[in-house]
């Protein structure tokens, strides 16, 4: 198995860098090998981040950054208007899109495989975040069991369950409604 | 007046500024340049705003700008005023622009130098009472009880215990010619202040309350209103110190301190009896000030 | 684009206005103005902390390319004439 | 018109005669003399300067950088300490690329407190982006003072640097000093003004932030100015001569070593000493000569490659020590000689720490050992010289 390379975009304030943290600590319980990082640059509410994990059966040395993910995930489906978040993507990599609806997912490019959730949705209705800044990472990584098929949900809401700041059980609940209604977009 | 605005309508900052949304800061930077214009040279040390103008070659202020280390404001405007005055360049207002950690802490020694060698110059101190730029750490400048990543509450309820470090009597003991608060709600009260400040010579401070959404756990469209807030409460009263005497510039409702708590979320852990303790203490600083007043000094 | 080590000053000196940085990419919701009701009273503009509201005729017309939608103007509004309305 | 003075008045008169705009420095033993000079200088209107007292050494640097910035000529003088302390805007000032020229009286470093020589200050700002001169004489920190903003101040260096004068044996040590005509100086050095500087109507932002895409250019540019710095050294030194009658020997200054079999390397003070020693040592035959670091920064690279291949041992007298490795100056000669064919042995002398002597005597029997090993072959590369315990007797 070769390394597995995923790279989260989202706003300053919408928890994309916990979202990588919590991939990473789901795929260690799974027994692999993890890394992840965020790309430090002025972190303002609002502002355009990026993080990264790696996922593999050896001890991962590489420390530099990812520059051809495997998967990529948008917690914050606006960014796509400023942002390449396609920029590497592997033939046949997949797409999770933090969206309403998979129909009306603009510019979607044939060579990758598209999945949406609306993970805003699901964390305002959790009551997690506020209902203009809701936190969307626990919900989107409910997603990313279902879309991405290397972490299962089990590990996916163990580690929501231990690494919540606050509200596990809400944040829990939001990740597992997520994977439930995460589907294939032009399907 | 239908379309008149009541502070100068001239811009010296372009928007495209990579603050948070609803910072108090920008406004504080904003209203500065407004009352000074563009005869003006600004140095300003690590903080928000050494980020703020973006990456090079990004600047969103109109006027010249020194980046600084993060002690040495106090020695960049001496340098600056020095240089100007052995190249005959006159009528320009140096400027010191940091943040509370920047003056209150790492700062204090170098500014305290400028203040005490008279340096002709205007510090101004915009203070979000949290190291913000690097996540919300306290600073000697973080009001007592407030919570910051560095002062968690969690279980130990171990908000910051000590009170906020009283920059303006430590500016007063310099025996400077002038210092003032300013409030970003206040945006008439703070161009007058600074025009006032710029027609002093010697060294001049001023203290901007400056609200800071993500810091004060608040929602950004209360930014105005919180600082609108503190002045009503005499968390922090407007205040002028014209060559040692107080004069006190606005009197403020004397709301209760929970007018201006509510807001914020850096301060929803605390008990009524620590609101109450709170509120002692403000009063106490409000008669002490107004007693300065009385007295002249 | 990194630019090459000959097209640089010899120290990062920044002249470039900052309206390079399209920092209305940011917004999740946005300020929505009900000119019918302004008074043109000019405070939105006053507490604008990215000058991202102009006046045109004593009337404010907001900058969606740079606002990022922290509701300052909205709140601070004594017409109470804008609103905060969803990104996109 | 010579004069017998300290080498702190020397200082003076070297920032005096370049007509230092903006000083702003901080007092500490044994740079005191500088500043007070300098004070007096002002006062007296016989330089037209502003003098800020600052309150600190960090700020004596930081208000220089931004008098800079602002396009004055700025000095300062430091000491071990006081340098230490000025580290991180040292820092500032190279990556500025602003020419600001400051002595650095070298001092050891505490504890134990000792106000006497030693270059572990100097040493250990190696990695600042400074041009770094150790002088032998009083005349030469004048001199190498008024050469350094000319060198400093080109369009293609644009770095600063520091003049390294030994703590009281330069410092307050009185020489005779010729102190050149200002005209003549005005005419070797013309006033700064520099193409980009912070001034009203030009709203620049001086020393953004920038990401690591775009970092390393602006490195780059500097380390280009450091390596033109060699050639601008030695070509403002001529100039110098023509000027002035004078010279210091570039950046390695080679003293009878063109038919050396064996070379001692020192820098400062000690190295006017051995030069007694090696023409006492010549007078009985001996083929040495001495090779004296005046620019330690940049280093004299090309210099010393040129010297391996004719020597058979190099001595290199370090007055300081880089604890868990060897003496600064040792480490780097070794490197820069690796890859010469013919390569000499190299051996590294620690002495004269915290103002401790440095005699004839000893330096005599520093080529007597480098004599042996060089033929005989090193058993250790780094010998600590004249420490009470130690079995070897070096008096």
């Amino acid at each position: 198995m070769r390394v597995i390379e995923v790279r989260f975009h989202g706003r300053g304030g919408q928890g994309a860098v916990v979202a990588s943290e919590v991939l990473a600590s789901a795929a260690f319980k799974m027994g692999f090998e993890v890394s992840s990082f965020p790309f430090f640059g002025v972190e303002r509410r609002g502002a355009p981040v990026t993080a990264f994990t790696r996922i593999d059966h050896k001890p991962i040395r590489n420390k530099s950054s990812i520059y051809e993910p495997d998967f990529v995930v948008v917690l914050d489906s606006s960014l796509m208007r400023g942002v390449d978040v396609l920029e590497g993507l592997k033939t046949a990599g997949r797409v999770l899109v933090n969206h309403p609806d998979g129909k009306k997912l603009d510019g979607m490019d044939a060579r990758f495989r598209y999945f949406v959730v609306d993970a805003t949705a699901i964390a305002i209705s959790h009551g997690l975040g506020s209902p203009t800044a809701p936190i969307v990472n626990t919900a989107i990584m409910g997603g990313f069991a279902r879309a991405c098929n290397i972490v299962t949900i089990e590990s996916i809401l163990q580690s929501i369950r231990e690494e919540a700041p606050v509200k596990p059980e809400e944040n829990v609940a939001a990740a597992r409604q997520a994977y439930d209604q995460t589907q294939e977009a032009g399907a | 007046m239908m379309g008149k605005t009541t502070i100068p309508e001239e811009e010296f900052v372009f928007p495209g500024s990579t603050g948070c949304p609803g910072c108090g800061a920008n406004l504080v930077m904003r209203y500065l340049l407004k009352g000074l214009g563009d005869r003006t040279i600004l140095s300003i040390p690590a903080c928000c705003w050494a980020v703020m103008p973006g990456y090079w070659p990004s600047n969103c202020l109109k006027v010249p700008l020194l980046y600084t280390a993060f002690e040495a404001t106090g020695a960049a405007i001496s340098g600056l005023r020095a240089a100007l005055d052995i190249k005959g360049i006159q009528d320009v207002t140096v400027v010191g622009f940091a943040g509370d950690g920047g003056t209150v802490d790492i700062g204090l020694q170098a500014m305290s130098g400028a203040a005490e060698r008279r340096t002709d110059a205007i510090y101004v101190m915009y203070d979000n009472e949290a190291y913000m730029n690097t996540g919300i750490q306290r600073s000697g400048s973080t009001p007592w009880g407030a919570w910051t990543t560095t002062t968690p509450v969690g279980n130990s309820h171990g908000f910051k215990h000590e009170s906020k470090k009283d920059i303006m009597a430590i500016m007063q003991a310099h025996r400077i010619p002038y210092a003032a608060t300013v409030s970003v709600a206040h945006p008439e009260d703070f161009v007058k202040k600074v025009r006032k400040a710029k027609d002093i010579k010697g060294f001049r401070f001023i203290h901007a309350l400056s609200p800071c959404p993500p810091g004060w756990r608040m929602s950004p469209m209360h930014g105005v209103e919180v600082a609108r807030l503190a002045v009503e409460t005499h968390m922090f009263p407007l205040y002028e110190i014209e060559d040692g005497r107080v004069v006190v510039t606005r009197k403020g409702k004397g709301l209760p301190i929970t007018e201006y708590t509510k807001f914020q979320g850096r301060f929803s852990h605390l008990t009524s009896q620590e609101i109450e303790s709170i509120q002692e203490s403000i009063d106490e600083n409000w008669r002490n000030l107004l007693a300065k007043e009385a007295s002249g000094t | 684009m990194t630019k090459s080590y000959e097209e640089i000053p010899l120290t990062p000196i920044s002249s470039t206005p900052s309206t390079m940085n399209l920092t209305g990419l940011w917004r999740v919701v946005k300020p929505v103005v009900d000119k019918s009701k302004c008074k043109k009273c000019t405070i939105c503009w006053k507490y604008c902390p990215d000058a991202a509201i102009k006046l045109v005729g004593g009337e404010p017309v907001i900058d969606l390319m740079y606002c990022k939608g922290c509701g300052i103007c909205s709140f601070e509004c004594p017409a109470k004439c804008i609103v905060m309305v969803k990104e996109g | 018109m010579r004069e017998v003075m300290t080498g702190n008045y020397a200082s003076a008169y070297g920032a005096k005669l370049a007509r230092a705009e903006v000083i702003a420095a901080y007092p500490i033993t044994p740079q005191t003399s500088i500043v007070e000079k300098l004070a007096e200088f002002v006062n007296t209107g016989e330089l037209r300067a502003k003098f800020i007292p600052v309150e600190s050494e960090h700020s004596a640097m930081a208000a220089c950088i931004a008098a800079e910035t602002a396009g004055a000529r700025t000095y300062t003088a430091t000491s071990s300490h006081g340098l230490t302390l000025m580290h991180e805007v040292l820092m500032w000032a190279s990556g500025a690329r602003l020419p600001i020229v400051m002595t650095n009286v070298s001092r050891a470093m505490a504890p134990p407190w000792s106000v006497w020589v030693d270059h572990m200050d100097s040493v250990a700002q190696r990695d600042t982006g400074w041009l770094q001169f150790f002088c032998q004489s009083n005349q030469e920190v004048l001199d190498t003072t008024i050469m350094a903003y000319k060198i400093c101040e080109s369009a293609r260096v644009m770095l600063p640097a520091m003049i390294i004068e030994d703590a009281f044996i330069l410092s307050h040590t009185s020489e005779p000093v010729d102190v050149p005509d200002q005209r003549l100086v005005d005419s070797f050095l013309p006033s700064y003004s520099p193409d980009l500087k912070i001034e009203i109507g030009k709203p620049m932002g001086f020393g953004s932030l920038v990401k690591p895409d775009q970092y390393m250019e602006f490195r780059y540019k500097a380390m280009e100015a450091m390596t033109a710095a060699h050639d601008r050294l030695l070509a403002v030194e001529r100039e110098f001569r023509d000027v002035f009658g004078r010279e210091h020997g570039g950046l390695l200054e080679r003293y009878k070593c063109e038919d050396a079999e064996v070379v001692l390397v020192a820098a400062g003070s000690v190295a006017a000493t051995a030069k007694d020693v090696v023409d006492a040592l010549r007078a009985k035959g001996h083929k040495v000569g001495l090779a004296r670091i005046r620019s330690f920064r940049p280093f004299p690279d090309q210099e010393f490659k040129a010297l391996a291949s004719k020597v058979v041992g190099m001595a290199v007298l370090d007055r300081s020590y880089t604890f868990g490795a060897a003496g600064a100056m040792f480490t780097e000669v070794k490197a820069s000689v690796y890859s010469s064919q013919k390569r000499p042995v190299v051996k590294n002398y620690i002495a004269g720490l915290g103002g401790r002597d440095i005699t004839p005597k000893t330096i005599e029997k520093i080529f007597e050992d480098i004599s042996i090993v060089s033929r005989r072959g090193l058993e250790d590369e780094v010998e600590w010289v004249d420490v009470a315990g130690l079995p070897r007797r070096w008096r």
